[in-house]
């Protein structure tokens, strides 16, 4: 399993902060992770700007993800 | 180097005080940036600020920029409190302070700090206004160009959507 | 603006909270550079640190400066705060802070003072040590190039002496 | 008349603070009045770093002077 946590307006617009989902496939990359999100909530996401970390890294849409992962989709951060 | 993400108030020189010692003996001073909440005497509607964070995550973004500006100016040491949750008008928000030998590596390495912060620390803010909360969004992204981790998702942009809030 | 010339100590953050809120409305942040008379750990017969200023020309230097900085960032408003006479290790001796609404400003201008405060401003150091006093000498006019008021005497210059205390 | 200040190391090597001298010749500039404070003081002060200062404000050796001027001489400034 991987756990996925969504923060601010991504967050607002999935109704949910956190998800548990499988690992989509072997070899599977963030773009992976998030596609099977918009799967399983319906909610589209594409279309606007989306960062992304494992394991509370910042990570490119086409990094890895392994089983045990923490994962988490956010818009650009305002902090400071 | 200490890095602090807390929901109180903080006072400034207390904090200063408070560093520990060893680590900036043989500083000629210190160069701090703190940043408040704006008065939006402009903007009737604002009441507060609210900031949202990733907890676990921010402290280590925090960490990790604060050693890379160990690693890339001659300071000796670094301070940054981040707070989060509601936060009223002129509030401090984020407080990052710098210790160096020499003035300029200070000053460098404390904008570097506040700089990277702002596109790197998952911090987001949302005014609150008397009919509801409203994201602020900058884009750091799109103003700084491309940046690892940054993307416009994975189907294709259809357009961004930016507040008139800008900082 | 405010200027202060003082013998006491001071607390930067009671400072900043004083300062006159009208002019700084609207400010995102604020940029402060605070010096301290460094830890003589390698020069351990340095006991204290004397200032000597010239009262009114000081002042008006600071007024100036700050003055010229305001006309050249767009920057809301400046505090400096200088101390002279007797100094022990660690304590403080200026303060310079910018409000800004943007930090770019505010840390541009910060620097502007601070470099320009310790070419123009009328103090001098000394170091006060078990057998005497000796005078710091820096000799901004030589590192920065030529600058009006400075001179080497109306005599030929037959060269400078200067001392192991550079800043 | 005019007053002559002085600071730091060059107060410590004339002995004195503060002199007053007769302006030494109409149109007199700064250095002039330099002259005139080692004639006065028997102190040479060339060939060292002099900074100068008309009624507090820095100014050129060549600057000129007035009668009622405010003139100070100190080396370079090490505040900060």
């Amino acid at each position: 399993m991987i756990e996925v946590k969504f923060f601010a307006s991504i967050r607002e617009q999935l109704g949910c902060a956190q998800l548990c989902l499988s690992l989509p496939r072997d070899g599977a990359c963030v773009a992976d992770v998030l596609q099977a999100v918009e799967a399983q909530t319906g909610v589209h996401l594409g279309g606007q700007h989306l960062l992304a970390a494992v394991n509370m890294a910042h990570v490119a849409m086409t990094a890895p993800v392994s089983d045990g992962d923490e994962v988490a989709f956010f818009p650009p951060v305002t902090g400071g | 180097m200490l890095v602090k993400v807390q929901a109180a108030d903080f006072d400034s020189q207390a904090e200063i005080n408070a560093f520990p010692q060893e680590g900036i003996r043989g500083a000629g001073g210190l160069v701090s940036f703190v940043g408040t909440v704006r008065d939006y005497s402009d903007a009737a509607d604002i009441l507060a600020m609210e900031i949202e964070h990733y907890p676990g995550m921010t402290e280590r973004e925090l960490e990790r920029i604060s050693a890379e500006a160990r690693a890339h100016y001659d300071i000796l040491d670094s301070l940054i409190i981040h707070r989060f949750g509601r936060l009223g008008p002129n509030e401090r928000i984020v407080q990052v302070t710098v210790w160096a030998r020499h003035r300029a590596a200070a000053f460098d390495a404390c904008r570097f700090l506040i700089d990277v912060l702002k596109t790197s620390a998952p911090f987001w803010k949302r005014e609150i206004t008397p009919t509801g909360m409203r994201w602020v969004t900058d884009c750091p992204g799109c103003r700084a160009g491309t940046r690892e981790g940054h993307s416009h998702g994975v189907a294709p942009a259809v357009g961004h959507q930016h507040s008139s809030m800008h900082k």
